[in-house]
């Protein structure tokens, strides 16, 4: 099993440590992991990605140009990624600010209203947890036990208070997915 | 009084503020709220309102104003880091007509450049050296500066910074003033109209002391903020640079003419 | 089994290096590797191990900070990237001409000049053939991947001493900036100033009572001298070359065709191979872990048994492809494929060069 | 019983939402917009136009030189 | 005829530079070549000519000085020795990457390190193969007499302005030091500001009215756009392979061995070329005039007619030795014979060493 | 009075003055009456009597006294033009107990090298920095060094340093004297004994500082001659010294205990 | 009426001639030699050994410590 | 006609310029000329040494390890040079100073007071010219016609009186020179 994610989005909609998780939840599990981002001035833009690849075996490339799933999350990087994703694979998105809405149909496209949902939820932080759900879901890669272990260990002592919070978000992002 | 609609007051007729063409329209790279931006747009006023946008050469270094040539709608080049005074050095030498300034960051001139700024001014260059204190590594992602105040936390010294294991925060500009080589040197600020206008008058002072054969570097700090370094909002960033920057780098001038001033 | 964590190659390095027992790290930021000292500094390597570690104000403070600690017995080490490095250039000559040893690494980003901050390849002749003036050779050894960048900074120590030559560990804003699993290796301590004292007798840290002062320098001002000591230099560069050459070979056995990569290149050729198995295409790679001394056997050996070609895949504009071409010497085709200035290439890219370059060509 | 009475104009796409004007200005003139530009940022406004002077401070002080100010004598 | 003088390589170096129209020399003094700049001084060029003569703080700070000056569409120039060329890497590779044409003259001493300051050729592969970041090229050539250091300051020029490239001027103690007899060029008068801004439309002297500014940089943030103008360079690079290799043949005709050396050791290698001769061995000698772009083509020529054998004669552990091979391609014997950190062949002992390792081995 | 001959008098007995045995026994390799001899003697002096002779490591520039390790008896590491302080701020925080200095030239200390001067008393390393200050770069055979003074000759102002085109002597003593990091700075001589005599208690009292674990760096200036520099005999430059270095380098202490004395 | 005698050793091949202990020497006692040592020097010596009181004088200037010097103290 | 001279002495003793006069009258009839002097830290020792060739060709290395003529000035240079003299060649030497002569029986062996007889003349700086004279009469190779025009090619202007000087040293070498 190799699943190859790109993960997309605004500077501050925490795409990196959403990678991260998604990461350290690979080694839970005993999978290998890469977790790549671009950095520099495509960052400075204020875009931001991050490749994470999960593999039961030792991963070559950590960079790549066709992905299993892309978790994108403005216009964008929907510009940038839609057609990146392989045919058959999966597209992740949050319709909020974007414009033109995903037309591919060799791939499956799910819909998840993360920010919506975390407005709701009062705690814009949790937005990208809400989105780790929806993938979980309709991705069933990463076990969320392994999530919780995985956050446990990426997450300072002092914010371990946090992950109820958390997987609440996630089950909420869970439940919350639709395909389009 | 009749009454006047905002129609009225924006023509171009009422014109009194607009940026300087001498600024490209391209959106600056600076985060919001940073003095760059400012401090770019004084210089190239300065340099309009002295009627020298063709004679002008600017040289821009390695640091977050990297782009500055981007942004200023003169002849300029890009230096390696810290070095800006060095070719500064050689572009007057070799066109002494011309009005030649560099524009550095503290960890730009005052920590790699160290060597070519002290000499520059020891030299006694007849540039503008225009230095941009922001008591942090901007570029790279907020490191310790040589600028950098104590007890400051940056991306380097996370704890703050620790006087004893990573030495002084460095008055780069009263040590230039030492040196016999340097005319004018004085400190500025660009976050307050008044500020502004203070700076400016500096600038131009600066300038004109070049364009005057006036022996020496023209030395013009400007005290700035990094929102982003110091992990702060543009207006918070401000005062806390009024509150803690400002007692330790005083504003004012502290040298004209080649004299130095009582302060 | 060690410790396993996420981390950025970067603070990997950091890590390893306070694992490793270094006793002095010495640096100045520049992306892509300004994590190296910030991890370091927030570590508190000085309450964990007593690690000192030292902002510089420049990297020819670094490097000549290098030489003075280095000098003493001490582990001492720092990063860069590209411009950073280029500085160093007459440091290297200079701890490479007194034998000093010392661990330097350099995450190489796009150039010329200041270029981009993006990955490179581009710093290859500057690491293995010298960037900096006479005949002197480093130790240059190239991570592929993030456990790598921590594995390879005991190892780049140990060599340095065992042979007093600095060791440059040669990555890139790919092996720096991407997070992958490392597992650990446990602490090992800092030497004791009695330990170092007594196993570098070579070392300056205070003349031991009734023995010689020792010196370093890398000055003799009578050339016969110093040539006599460019022939050891050169004597113990021949060793290394026998005892320290490191490689790895993936899918060779059966392979026609052989992809030469190290690095981040290397990781992108291997799944270019993987590509290209699919389609039936027998290729393998031969993976440099040591730039230099630079892996001739086992190319000499693909020559022996006929292999159909070799391709270089650089992030360059084809710098290792002349030490490939010194072994092969004609015998065989040897094309380069590169990508630079900041590009890293697809892996598709790598399996079409391959096509058009080594077998339809 | 104002002299003067002024305008500015603020390049909306321009403006990143710093908020240095808004204290900068004398007659509380400005205020940062609820609904953000192209880019996210919360652009500056006259939310208080009657009260402007035309005294061109904000307009100094920001940083992102995209307000331009124009000012009437009004001959009472 | 131009005028006779007896001088030294590095104050005909420094007349040269006057007379070639130089606007502006920066320098750091270094031993074996200290003269260059105490000559210029007590020229007053700035009353012969108007050129400006600065004694920099430092080696990075003269380079440094070049990329200003040089940026400015003026001809400018340093010298430095070994050390101080090591010091200059970032600052070449930020002129190569900017394209900033200017003159380096480096005039080599032993190494690595402080090593001492007499004649060697150890920075060849740093000259050749880029001792700074990336992948950039100089024009690099190598002057055998004094003669030379004086004609090839106005070549070295005219490459540097016509492909926009620094030049690096390749000599040694030796050629530095040694006096001869020397023809000095007729002074070529130094450009006036009209006629460099029309030249030079690229140069940075001021925005003409009217048109846009002009930018001097080597930094682009998009690696795309870097991997563009690192084609364009690669491109130019090419073209000067192919315009501007310049190498010279002596006694080749009906040569069986060919030496292969430049600068001093030639000079060294000729002697020896006449000893063998008197032996009755058919040896010839091919110099290397410019070390990059390497002469490539001659090296072919010997092969292709069936040559038994090639003699590198380096000041060096054996660097350009690489170059050779890398054209012969295993179809000739390639041997080095190297005296290194100072020393200098004697005549002798080269002929004994073709003896040895061509003819006899 | 009885005759007394000399061989009654030259008896190990009546020893009162001997080379320190942590000079080696070499002929040292400067020039007749240079000045660097004298300086390298009173600092092994200084070592010897502070009994650090096996706790002792020296750092030794580019520069004529490229090989102060040849009559040093002490370890010692010879470091690239300009780079002592850096190499000497290594080994210092690598080894906190031991006695750690730097002997540099004026044009390693302040040209090539300003930036690590500057930056080692500015972090307060606990060093010493001694600064041999001849006006001149000796081992190259003589050329102008930042120091050199006004209208001095030298092979690289051959017409007398032109101040306009060539810069100021540069007071590097006094300009690392405002800096917070050095905790002592003082400038001395060694042509004459009572020169040598207050040089030595300043050295003794640099080196005090660091055994004491004083914080910041303690800078020993000595203005020295460089006959063949300058083209004079030894007693002659000597004189020169006095009266044209000595009113421009002003003699005597000008930081103790990290306070400004008033001069 | 001395208290103190001294006297001086030159370490004769190890002296540069360079005359600075002379005009350091309170009493005159030193002078530079006609005659010149193994490497060309004019080496000093104790031209008035009688007028030496030992104080070390020229043995502290000397830059190439190459003057030994002893002392005793006469008991009157 | 190839003449490979080295000549070897103190540092004071005009050892260089006097290579350089000779290389200067070399190029003024016409000939090809190479002066390379030992330089760095053998000249600090004290010693000095310049190796002339003046040669109707192009000359190839203008160091060499055998010399035609060898001009040795003091004993260290003796012990140095004396085996470097080619067999048949010429020894022309300064007995000054010298404690071992020369003893080679393949060579001829020239000397010339030139110490005793500049001291004689009352000036000491023209020691060089009495030995090049002592050179020039034992090895016919440069004319003193030439000799007087590098004189005054090399000699700034304002020295140009002591041509006449030099010109006597030059004869009164040429008469002192004898065979050992
Ligand atoms: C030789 C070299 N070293 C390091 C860097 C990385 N670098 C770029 S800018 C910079 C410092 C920027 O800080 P500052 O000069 O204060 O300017 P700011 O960004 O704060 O405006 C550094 C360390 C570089 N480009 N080149
Ligand atoms: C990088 C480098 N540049 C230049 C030199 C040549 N160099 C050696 S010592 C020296 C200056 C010596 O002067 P100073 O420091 O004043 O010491 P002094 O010889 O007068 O004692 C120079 C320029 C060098 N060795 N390395
Ligand atoms: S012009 Fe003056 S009054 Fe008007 S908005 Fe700006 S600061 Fe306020
Ligand atoms: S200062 Fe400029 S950029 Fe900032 S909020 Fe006001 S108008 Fe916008
Ligand atoms: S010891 Fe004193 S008195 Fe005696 S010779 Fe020396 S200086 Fe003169
Ligand atoms: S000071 Fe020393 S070296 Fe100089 S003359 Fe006197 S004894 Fe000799």
């Amino acid at each position: 099993m190799t699943e190859e994610i790109i993960i997309a989005g605004f500077g501050g909609q925490g795409v990196l440590s959403m990678g991260k998780i998604l990461a350290y939840s690979g080694i839970m599990q005993d999978q290998e992991v890469s977790w790549m981002p671009a950095y520099g001035p495509e960052m400075r833009g204020g875009t931001a990605n991050v490749t994470v690849i999960i593999s039961d075996e030792r991963i070559s490339s950590p960079t790549l140009t066709a992905y299993d799933t892309a978790i994108i999350l403005n216009q964008q990087s929907m510009d940038k990624f839609e057609h990146s994703v392989k045919p058959g694979g999966v597209l992740l998105y949050d319709p909020n600010g974007i414009i033109h809405p995903p037309t591919r149909t060799d791939i499956t496209i799910y819909k998840i209203e993360g920010a919506k949902l975390a407005a709701e939820m009062g705690n814009t932080k949790i937005f990208n947890m809400i989105v780790l759900g929806g993938y979980m879901k309709v991705k069933p890669i990463v076990k969320l036990e392994n999530v919780i272990k995985g956050l446990k260990k990426s997450l300072p002592e002092r914010y371990h208070k946090l992950i109820p919070l958390n997987e609440d978000a996630i089950t909420m992002g869970m439940k919350n997915v639709i395909e389009n | 009084m009749a009454e006047i609609t905002l129609q009225d007051i924006i023509k171009p007729e009422n014109l009194v503020y607009q940026k300087t063409k001498l600024m490209t329209d391209k959106t600056l790279s600076y985060c919001p709220g940073c003095g760059h931006g400012t401090a770019h747009r004084l210089i190239m006023e300065v340099i309009e309102e002295l009627g020298k946008e063709n004679d002008t050469i600017g040289v821009a270094p390695v640091g977050c104003s990297v782009l500055a040539y981007e942004f200023m709608n003169v002849d300029m080049q890009e230096a390696a880091h810290g070095r800006a005074p060095a070719v500064a050095t050689a572009i007057k030498r070799l066109w002494p007509g011309k009005v030649v300034f560099s524009y550095q960051g503290d960890g730009d001139l005052a920590a790699i450049g160290t060597a070519e700024t002290i000499h520059a001014c020891n030299r006694g260059e007849r540039i503008v050296m225009v230095f941009i204190n922001n008591g942090i590594y901007g570029m790279t992602g907020g490191q310790m500066a040589p600028t950098t105040l104590p007890n400051m936390k940056t991306a380097t010294s996370p704890y703050g910074r620790d006087i004893d294991m990573m030495g002084n925060p460095l008055k780069m500009t009263e040590l230039v003033s030492y040196l016999p080589g340097t005319y004018f040197v004085t400190r500025q600020a660009v976050h307050t109209p008044a500020a502004v206008r203070k700076a400016k008058r500096a600038l131009r002072m600066a300038f004109q002391n070049q364009i005057d054969g006036k022996p020496g570097v023209s030395f013009v700090e400007i005290v700035s903020n990094c929102n982003s370094g110091w992990k702060m909002e543009p207006v918070q960033a401000n005062t806390w640079m009024e509150e803690n920057m400002f007692p330790f780098y005083q504003l004012g001038d502290i040298k004209v003419d080649g004299k130095l001033i009582d302060r | 089994m060690g410790e396993l964590r996420l981390m950025k190659g970067n603070e990997a390095l950091a890590e390893a290096a306070i694992r490793a027992g270094v006793d002095g790290y010495f640096g100045y930021p520049i992306t892509p590797q300004s994590e190296v000292i910030e991890y370091l500094m927030s570590e508190k390597p000085h309450e964990r191990t007593g690690m000192v570690v030292l902002q510089a104000e420049s990297e020819v403070a670094s490097i000549n900070m290098l030489y003075g600690g280095g000098g003493t017995g001490k582990k001492v080490m720092t990063s860069s990237s590209s411009p950073g490095i280029s500085l160093m250039q007459e440091g290297l000559s200079y701890l490479a001409g007194a034998e000093i040893p010392c661990v330097v690494a350099n995450v190489v980003r796009g150039g010329p000049g200041l270029g981009d901050i993006q990955p490179a390849q581009s710093d290859y002749f500057q690491s293995v053939k010298g960037g900096g003036h006479g005949d002197y050779r480093l130790f240059v050894i190239a991570p592929a991947s993030v456990q790598e960048m921590s594995d390879f900074v005991p190892l780049a120590f140990d060599v340095a001493f065992k042979y007093r030559i600095p060791s440059l560990i040669v990555s890139d804003g790919l092996i720096g900036q991407m997070m992958e699993k490392v597992e650990l290796f446990d602490p090992i301590p800092r030497l004791t100033d009695e330990e170092v004292i007594a196993r570098y007798p070579w070392a300056t840290n205070g003349k031991p009572k009734g023995k010689e002062r020792r010196i370093l320098t890398s000055l003799d001002l009578d050339p016969h001298k110093m040539e006599r000591h460019n022939w050891a230099l050169q004597e113990k560069y021949k060793l290394i070359e026998e005892n320290e050459t490191r490689f790895e070979l993936i899918g060779c056995d059966d392979a026609e065709y052989i992809i030469v990569a190290y690095g981040s290149s290397s990781r992108i050729a291997q799944k270019s191979i993987q590509l290209a198995r699919k389609k039936g295409i027998k290729v393998g790679l031969l993976r440099l872990i040591t730039l230099w001394p630079f892996p001739k056997k086992p190319i000499e050996e693909f020559v022996k048994n006929g292999i159909k070609g070799f391709l270089t895949v650089e992030m360059s504009a084809g710098q290792m492809i002349e030490d490939v071409k010194l072994v092969v010497e004609g015998r065989a085709k040897v094309e380069h494929f590169g990508r630079y200035g900041g590009v890293i290439h697809s892996p598709e890219e790598v399996l079409e060069a391959l096509e058009q370059k080594l077998i339809g060509g | 019983m104002a002299k003067v009475r002024g305008a500015i104009v603020v390049d909306v796409e321009g403006c990143k939402g710093c908020g240095v004007c808004v204290p900068a200005c004398p007659t509380d003139v400005i205020l940062l917009a609820k609904e953000v530009n192209g880019k996210g940022y919360h652009y500056a406004y006259m939310a208080n136009p009657e009260a402007c002077t035309g005294c061109s401070n904000c307009s100094i002080v920001c940083p992102d030189g995209v307000i331009t100010v124009y000012r009437v004598k009004l001959t009472a």
